[in-house]
């Protein structure tokens, strides 16, 4: 199995490099066909390619690096992680269930990515400590894969047995049909934590305030910022919109997630300077004798 | 025309009616009545998501590209699939029994294609299967067929990747590239500007800078150059005195004057006058901004200097929270308003409303869910199960 | 299998995305044809996954019901909901031949009209129908039983026959007529189904309309609720997050200028400066987020979306 | 003993803790109602963003075209509605063309009652109560208006909006006419080409999506109507000049009314948001005046 496994994966592997490489001399041989008509690149777009492709790079580094000494990397605590596993552990001396909610987005979207990422930990603590989970979702596709990933979390923490597949359910993707249904079954189930995180609207406040009422610990968090002030309000914890991508990383602790997380700060690192420069060389560049000088106007005609 | 409007529409008014109070009977506990509507309403939406998804997505985009009823494409497909499958099993199994299948299905498959040829209804299909473009409309459709593949067995679940890989890679992409521009480039372009903008000096402004200010509307901006070609103004209380104007421009720029925020902070009458209140607005905006981008910020323990400035920024944070709570109240507040106009037919045609006596409808549909809920929990009482669930039960 | 299984949906995956991110930058038309074909494929993909959620729900309520799971009827209900609403969609009228919204002829001598004038007479089926003539003001087609009749200048009109009420045909024609004929308009107004259907219009209007409002209008008294029984000034982010929401909730209302006329500045400031700075600074490290992610997927170094075996 | 039973009592603030919010709810059903019945009419006027959006579109001239995307869904329309007249009336004062699209499946019967209602009668009937300015004339389907309708897709959808406008549409308005047909959409292949284009947006795919995927990248003139939720969410984008203009919620659409002289629906709606936001204003207080008394209670205690 293995050896076949090996041997699969060097042959996609190497069906990965055809396709890449010819991708990349087609696109080229494309380009160069086009050339005579339009240009190879549309020069007003350099920085945001720059952007791009600095991320892609850096994305690379950041994980072989990671991978090489993964305890080097540095995280600051985020408030509301910690309180997953104390909230876990409280259901299980409650006997009661775990209720999670991915949100009210499809899967393309990128919190619910987040969402799934952190669903895959939860599971695995839920499984370890005995509890019960509930997953909520809003479309049949997040279903699907969420589906998957409890189990998968099951199977790290070794007990695929207890993995029930109807615990993991579609509600309604008609948003306050959804709301209800959670809502109800916060009521029928009464969970003894709820984490709600993921890309949330306006049932964000429906979910959160029967939550409050049926007394459980509730975790909020969403980059959704419309939202965040009501979780903020009835949730014990909160996770403040790009918040949610760290605690992905945080939990863990993964190459892949903690290289996403560096590359932003990176990246992020470089606006803070970039502006603070912009807007000086805006204001005083006459009296540096920089003339009209506009960055921002330079990196983005 | 309202008593024209036949009896079945009022019907629909009153149903609607019910079924808000209904729904609105949540607050009260989870009921029965609310379980209703809510089911009813949650039925109604996916018959009306299908149809309307099909109609404007599918039919035009899907059905009509290839130019024969889906169904007939689906038949052809799914022949094709079992006669591969009786195929492999008959090659690895030498079971006669799939091969006769798998010769079945080819000979089905046959008179299938041999149909999408020849059925009446579609001449043209012959050009358009020999065109390339015929082809690559039938990949959606093996996309959605294989979207589909998990629902007829687990087993086949991953066939359903091949279409989420392509979605999900490919709304990654497209959201890539709006947020590197709008959310990132535009936002970076916007907080490099220079903090210390001048007044307008409405002696110099086109008519678009002249717009933007507080009160002044397109035909004052016109009064303005008009006045400014012959004599140029001396003070900002001129605009006022603009002959041109009628009272009620007059009024509304008296109420935007104001050395703080208003058209006396925004406006001079000579170029390079300072706007202090507005530099400090903007050196706050970037400082704010920064202290934000501080905050998060994950690869450094926000301690010293560094903690107090994301405190500056958490704070900056929970003020725009707290606007947008205010926002928000106020919308969903809307939307309770929406709801008890339309119960009491304010925004209706009064002929109409009398029709409807939705204040009347309203009463006797709270009498019905009243009473109702009160049989049913008696119901529940007498069973031994006692009160239901409700969204105060706590 | 892993190659089929795994490999190649990863591999479609990254192509895809290398298509669409690279299209922006490479302005080759190929590469914007590729995209507009792409961008099909993607709405048809949503619009059939909206199907499957549909068939989904289907599959999950149904052995609800033949277990008679606790609140079966409601799926019953439920279910029936889906399926008259699914089957009032269908455009029956589309099958055999069409029906006509009717027709208009002119025929000679107007008894009843003055010298000089045409005449029209609406025979309509229904009751309710209305008649516009030249656009004017709307008539009932039928008064007290008699079908309607009208004198008409001669020359040309236009005749407008319709129900005040959506999802019926409309006799829409224009007519010449000569002094002393009279037009007769037999207006049938069929009753239509499908997407702009009767039953269908009908059924949004009155059902999936006021339901899914209501749905959301609960939400005020949720916020009201919240407001007292959770919203609490626990230390200085949430007491900065109290003040600024209760100085939008009266700057932003018309009584915020009673009690201090400045309500309404102070507000817009607070939502141009603190606000945008604050809102501004999550846009920008949520971008970022964003396209981190989006290159993970792209790149093919998440997969988490595909599952796993 | 005794002291234990006097503890055991509970205290005013206590029971107020235990109160039953559905007081609260009626509270708030009777602050609703009420003003309706009896209206007070209080005088408001126009934020900048909401004036920045009418100067926009009064700038537009006879015979311009503007694409109008309604967004949105049943739970909008107190919001909205009003809006989408005063706007619809403002346009054809100008003799403006519309064309109507959509990108929300729950849109369509409610655009179209919009379009019975709002687009094709005349709505500012000459001395008619209420009414000020202008009169407008009837819009005619296909000569002065054309409804587009719906097509699905999130981002998807937009962006292709924003490249192959006809393509998306299928080269078809919603009741089957070919756009080669309309004259005014003959050379509208894209939304760049449109002299503006106006959002109501209820959520997303919304405004958020059309700056993201089309306005940033074309530079296309856009000015939205959200809903309260979403204002916050946008005002970045109308303070970088990305929006020409931002109306946000009821309050907004009521502002617009005002100034197009077309009081309506908004009007009458934003008498009752005085009534409705003070009794949120008064239970926060009272809620905090509560947490804070018990508080202080226990740390004596």
């Amino acid at each position: 199995m293995s050896a076949g496994g090996t041997r699969a994966a060097a042959w996609a592997r190497r069906a990965a490099f055809l396709v890449a490489g010819g991708a990349l001399i087609a696109l080229a041989g494309a380009a160069a066909h086009n050339m005579a008509e339009t240009a190879l690149f549309a020069p007003s777009t350099w920085f945001y390619l720059l952007v791009i492709v600095t991320m892609g790079v850096a994305l690379y580094v950041y994980i072989a690096r990671i991978k090489k000494s993964p305890h080097d990397v540095f995280i600051r605590k985020i408030p509301g992680v910690d309180a997953i596993e104390e909230a876990v552990g409280r259901s299980t001396e409650m006997g009661r269930p775990v209720l999670y909610v991915t949100g009210v987005e499809e899967t393309q979207n990128i919190q619910t990515v987040a969402s799934l990422l952190i669903l895959g930990h939860v599971a695995e603590m839920i499984a370890e400590y005995d509890t019960d989970i509930r997953v909520a979702n809003a479309y049949p596709l997040t279903m699907v894969l969420a589906e998957e990933i409890v189990r998968q979390g099951y199977a790290n923490a070794g007990r695929v047995d207890a993995h029930r597949p109807e615990n993991v359910m579609f509600i309604s993707s008609e948003q306050f049909a959804f709301a209800a249904g959670v809502n109800g079954l916060m009521v029928r189930e009464r969970p003894a934590t709820n984490i709600f995180l993921g890309r949330f609207f306006a049932e964000s406040l429906m979910l959160a305030e029967t939550g409050y009422v049926t007394k459980a610990i509730q975790i909020g968090g969403t980059a959704e910022i419309t939202q965040l002030p009501f979780f903020v309000a009835a949730c014990d914890y909160t996770i403040l919109g790009e918040e949610l991508y760290a605690v992905s990383a945080y939990l863990s602790r993964e190459p892949n997630l903690l290289a996403q997380l560096k590359t932003t700060d990176l990246i992020k690192a470089a606006v803070i300077v970039l502006i603070a420069v912009g807007a000086l060389v805006a204001t005083f560049g006459e009296s540096l004798g920089l003339g009209d000088f506009d960055l921002g106007t330079w990196l983005m005609p | 025309m309202a008593d024209a409007i036949p009896f079945i529409e009022i019907l629909g008014y009153w149903l609607g009616i019910f079924l808000t109070l209904a729904i609105l009977s949540f607050l009260y506990k989870d009921n029965p009545f609310y379980k209703f509507a809510e089911h009813l309403f949650i039925g109604v939406s996916i018959g009306y998501i299908i149809t309307q998804q099909y109609y404007d997505v599918l039919e035009p985009k899907l059905v009509d590209r290839i130019g024969v009823p889906a169904w007939h494409v689906l038949l052809v497909v799914v022949l094709f699939l079992v006669a591969l499958g009786c195929a492999a099993v008959a090659v690895r199994r030498r079971s006669p029994a799939s091969v006769a299948t798998a010769a079945a299905a080819v000979f089905l498959l046959a008179g299938a294609v041999y149909s999408l040829f020849q059925s009446g209804n579609h001449q043209e299909l012959g050009p358009l299967v020999s065109s390339i473009d015929w082809w690559i409309g039938l990949i959606p459709l093996v996309l959605c067929l294989m979207m589909f593949a998990k629902s007829v067995s687990p087993r086949w679940s991953w066939i359903g990747r091949y279409p989420l890989a392509f979605v999900v890679a490919f709304y990654a992409a497209l959201e890539v590239n709006g947020l590197v521009q709008a959310d990132l480039g535009a936002q970076m372009q916007r907080s490099m500007a220079d903090l210390d903008r001048e007044k307008v000096n409405i002696n110099e402004a086109t008519p678009e800078e002249l717009t933007q200010l507080p009160g002044i509307t397109p035909p004052v901006a016109r009064e303005i150059i008009e006045q400014r070609a012959e004599q140029p103004l001396s003070s900002i209380d001129q605009i006022e005195a603009l002959p041109g104007l009628t009272p009620a421009q007059r009024a509304t720029i008296a109420e935007e004057r104001g050395h703080l925020i208003g058209l006396d902070a925004r406006a001079g009458t000579e170029p390079g006058q300072r706007n202090w209140f507005r530099i400090f607005s903007e050196v706050l905006l970037l400082l704010g901004l920064l202290a934000s981008l501080v905050y998060f910020y994950f690869s450094i323990e926000q301690k010293g200097a560094v903690g107090k400035v994301s405190r500056f920024g958490v704070w900056i944070l929970m003020i725009g929270f707290g606007a947008s709570f205010g926002y928000t109240v106020q919308g969903r507040l809307a939307l309770a308003i929406g709801r008890a106009i339309d119960v009491m037919g304010k925004d209706k045609d009064p002929a109409l409303a009398e029709r409807i006596q939705g204040p009347l409808v309203a009463g006797i549909s709270i009498l019905i869910i009243v009473v109702g809920i009160a049989l049913w929990e008696l119901k529940l009482r007498r069973a031994g199960r006692g009160s239901a669930g409700g969204p105060d039960a706590a | 299998m892993n190659l089929v299984k795994k490999q190649l949906p990863l591999l479609i995956g990254m192509a895809v995305g290398v298509l669409v991110l690279a299209e922006f930058y490479v302005p080759a038309s190929w590469l914007d044809v590729t995209r507009e074909e792409l961008l099909t494929f993607a709405q048809i993909l949503a619009a059939a996954a909206f199907v499957l959620g549909g068939v989904n729900l289907i599959q999950v309520n149904y052995p609800k019901i033949r277990r008679r799971e606790e609140d079966w009827q409601y799926k019953v209900v439920l279910l029936a909901g889906a399926a008259i609403m699914f089957a009032v969609g269908f455009p029956w009228q589309d099958i055999g031949e069409n029906p006509s919204p009717g027709q208009v002829t002119v025929v000679d001598g107007a008894a009843a009209a003055s010298g000089g004038a045409a005449l029209l007479r609406v025979e309509a089926t229904r009751d309710n129908a209305l008649v516009k003539v030249d656009g004017g003001s709307p008539q009932r087609a039928v008064v007290d039983g008699r079908p309607l009749e009208l004198e008409l200048q001669p020359g040309a009109h236009t005749i407008h026959v319709y129900m005040p009420a959506v999802g019926y045909g409309e006799l829409r024609t224009e007519l010449e007529v000569a002094a002393g004929q009279t037009a007769v308009a037999r207006a049938e107004l069929p009753m239509l189904w499908g997407p702009s259907g009767r039953v269908r219009t009908w059924l949004y209007n009155y059902v999936f309309f006021p339901c899914q409002a209501t749905m959301f209008s609960l939400l005020a008294f949720f916020i009201a609720s919240a407001a007292f029984r959770a919203f609490r000034a626990r230390n200085t982010e949430a007491a900065l997050l109290l003040g600024a929401a209760i100085i939008v909730l009266l700057g932003r209302a018309p009584i915020g200028r009673f009690i201090y006329d400045a309500l309404p500045e102070i507000t817009n400031w607070i939502i141009d400066v603190p606000n945008n700075a604050g809102r501004r600074a999550i846009m920008m490290g949520a971008a970022l987020g964003g396209i981190v992610t989006g290159l993970r997927v792209i790149l093919g170094l998440e997969r988490s979306h595909l599952g796993s075996e | 003993m005794d002291k234990g039973r006097v503890h055991n009592r509970p205290s005013l603030i206590e029971r107020l803790q235990g109160f039953d919010r559905r007081w609260i709810f009626l509270a708030m059903a009777l602050a609703v109602v009420g003003p309706l019945l009896r209206p007070c009419n209080l005088p408001f006027k126009a934020s900048p963003m909401v004036k920045a959006l009418y100067n926009t579109i009064d700038e537009l001239e006879e015979g311009d075209v503007v694409y109008l995307s309604a967004d949105l869904d049943p739970p909008a329309t107190p919001e909205l509605e009003p809006f989408f007249r005063a706007v619809v009336l403002h346009l054809k004062r100008k003799n403006v063309k519309i064309a109507l699209g959509s990108t929300w499946y729950a849109a369509p019967p409610l655009i179209e009652r919009w379009i019975r209602d709002v687009v094709e009668p005349q709505i500012a009937r000459p001395g008619e109560d209420g009414y000020q300015g202008a009169p407008d004339r009837p819009y005619r389907k296909n000569e002065d208006y054309v409804w587009l309708g719906f097509r699905e897709g999130k981002q998807a959808v937009i962006n292709k909006l924003g490249s192959d406008l006809w393509g998306n549409y299928d080269g078809r308005a919603a009741d089957g006419t070919p756009l080669d047909q309309i004259p005014f959409m003959k050379d509208k292949r894209q939304l760049d080409d449109f002299d503006l284009v106006i959002l109501l947006s209820a959520g997303s795919p919304g405004a958020k999506e059309f700056v993201q995927q089309v306005q940033t990248r074309y530079n296309i003139p856009m000015v939205a109507s959200v809903t309260s939720v979403m204002t916050t969410d946008l005002t970045p984008y109308y303070d970088a000049g990305q929006l020409l203009g931002l109306a946000g919620g009821m309050l907004a659409s009521a502002e617009y009314e005002q100034l197009v002289g077309l009081p309506g629906l908004g009007t009458q709606g934003a008498d009752v948001l005085n009534v409705g936001q003070i009794v949120v204003i008064l239970a926060i207080v009272f809620g905090n005046v509560i947490y804070f008394a018990s508080r202080r209670r226990r740390r004596f205690s």
